[in-house]
């Protein structure tokens, strides 16, 4: 009989956890914003780590790709428009740690009645269903699943997702570029 | 035996998150950042190669490129503040 | 021939752990960031670099070995690349080094 | 613009294998992990190395910003183009197979392959638009 795979056999998850922890609670800390977004280039490698373990290498690349490249880039573009340093909290804010606290308790608590880890009766084995994968191979002579139901099994959400972007793209263009413009005749209306 | 690198790649791992955390100055930071980013590559070339799958290597590739990338890009941003053309500032 | 490899693979990746904590502990210790630059790049070249070699060793000639050997030569130039970028920026940003006099 | 000459000796280097990195991501997305998306980022960051290390100017002039918002556009035009490429020759919208009636198997193949080309196009394109816009500007201070 085959065994359910447990932790135990990828001990090296838990003191990944125990980093990401340690970064997230390090970055919370940091007043510095400069040093917060390096701080979240690590972040992004350790998670990125953590879902390569977990068998799920495309999450691991487009985050490994997007949060420890082009985000850090972003923010910095971001940074570079705005003030280095994070202003101080006013006041000292017990009523929303209460809340966060009681809110994460909560999903703790949840987690009990989760199935145990690498359950094959697990939802998430169940649906969607496997015979996705046993379709895959006959159908298309693809290796990656995961590309063929994205692109294919699942092409309309793609198609979707592809439009968000680009209309993203457009919106960010939009307002930098006419902003830039408008401050652009100020300028000249002075001169 | 892997599992010994692996162990020492994650102590090393766990020294650069320390220094990253302690500061005291920004390049600091970047420092331990840039080193985290080549452990990060050596724990995924070995765990790809524990579990047996060299797809894991494309991914360590990513990494080491990506992590070039984010260090060149915050030494320009601090050398200059921002990312326009401008002239580099005067060397103090 | 076997055994010999396996050997030389196994010491490969036990110095090459080695060194990666030895600059660990200097990144952490050292008194400045011009030495802390030191342990960081005896991890990124030599720790990394024997690491790669052994992991190539076990893997024999195959398409592994070259992608291995790939990363290896990428953070080979890249590593230290970003350590003279950085030196150097640190130092026009007038960083002084840490100098004995200075230790109290 | 930098003056640290070896930084800009290795991007010279560096920036045509990333590219190329990103290419075998976008071809390779069939057989291990990554597929358009992330060639797609990939690309975009090449393009940003090049654009930090050479100056905003020389990136515009190798990858003129007119350029990837048209390519952007393409890039979902070939997708929605593939779905119809479906229903005109008699299956569904996005139905692969029907691409090619004797080998289905092929048809899907094909079907993924310009769908994932479109995907890295817009992606990248949209990417490299929004760093360009971000970076030609500075702060008010």
């Amino acid at each position: 009989m085959s065994r359910l795979p447990t932790l135990g056999d990828q001990w090296v998850v838990i003191p990944l956890l125990v980093l990401l922890v340690c970064t997230a609670i390090t970055i919370i800390r940091m007043r510095s914003l400069m040093a917060a977004v390096l701080l979240t280039g690590i972040y992004s490698f350790l998670s990125a780590s953590w879902m390569l373990l977990l068998d799920a290498p495309d999450v691991a690349f487009t985050e490994a790709a997007v949060g420890a490249g082009l985000s850090t880039v972003l923010m910095l573009a971001t940074l570079a428009l705005t003030s280095r340093d994070a202003k101080p909290p006013v006041r000292r804010p017990w009523g929303p740690l209460f809340v966060v606290v009681v809110t994460g308790a909560a999903l703790v608590y949840g987690t009990l009645d989760m199935p145990h880890y690498g359950d094959p009766d697990a939802p998430a084995q169940r649906y969607p269903s496997p015979s996705y994968v046993e379709r895959t191979a006959a159908e298309t002579e693809i290796r990656n699943v995961v590309t063929v139901v994205l692109a294919s099994y699942r092409g309309y959400d793609t198609l979707g997702e592809t439009t968000v972007i680009f209309t993203a793209g457009i919106g960010v263009l939009l307002l930098l570029r006419g902003r830039a413009r408008r401050m652009g005749t100020r300028e000249r209306e002075k001169s | 035996m892997f599992a010994v690198t692996m162990v020492a790649v994650l102590v090393t791992m766990g020294l650069a998150l320390t220094r990253a955390a302690l500061g005291p100055t920004l390049f600091d930071r970047i420092l331990a950042l840039n080193m985290f980013g080549t452990k990060t590559v050596l724990l995924i070339a070995v765990v790809g190669f524990l579990t047996g799958r060299p797809d894991f290597l494309d991914l360590a590739l990513l990494y080491a490129l990506m992590n070039f990338i984010g260090t060149i890009t915050v030494l320009r941003f601090l050398r200059f503040g921002h990312f326009t053309d401008e002239p580099e500032p005067e060397e103090p | 021939m076997e055994t010999v490899i396996a050997v030389l693979s196994w010491f490969c990746l036990v110095t090459g752990s080695a060194f990666a904590i030895i600059g660990g502990i200097g990144l952490l210790r050292l008194p400045d960031f011009y030495t802390r630059m030191h342990g960081g790049g005896i991890t990124d070249t030599l720790g990394a670099g024997l690491i790669m070699v052994g992991l190539s060793l076990q893997a024999g000639l195959s398409l592994i070995t070259v992608k291995l050997l790939l990363i290896l030569v990428f953070s080979l130039v890249a590593s230290p690349t970003a350590g003279y970028a950085l030196a150097k920026s640190a130092r026009t940003h007038g960083l002084e080094p840490w100098k004995r006099e200075d230790d109290r | 613009m930098t003056r640290l000459t070896i930084l800009r000796v290795v991007s010279k280097w560096m920036v045509p294998f990333i590219l190329l990195f990103a290419l075998y991501v976008q071809a390779h997305g069939d057989l291990g992990p990554g597929g358009g998306f992330q060639a797609g980022v990939i690309f975009a960051a090449g393009i940003i190395l090049y654009s930090l290390v050479f100056g905003l100017e020389a990136g515009r002039r190798v990858f003129p910003p007119r350029v990837a918002e048209s390519l952007a556009a393409l890039g979902i035009l070939l997708y929605a183009g593939t779905g119809w490429a479906g229903l005109l020759v008699g299956g569904w919208y996005l139905d692969f197979p029907a691409l090619n009636p004797h080998h289905p198997s092929h048809g899907q193949h094909w079907g993924i392959f310009a769908v994932e080309l479109g995907v890295g196009l817009a992606v990248a394109s949209v990417m490299t638009s929004i760093f360009y816009a971000f970076a030609g500007r500075r702060g008010s201070q």
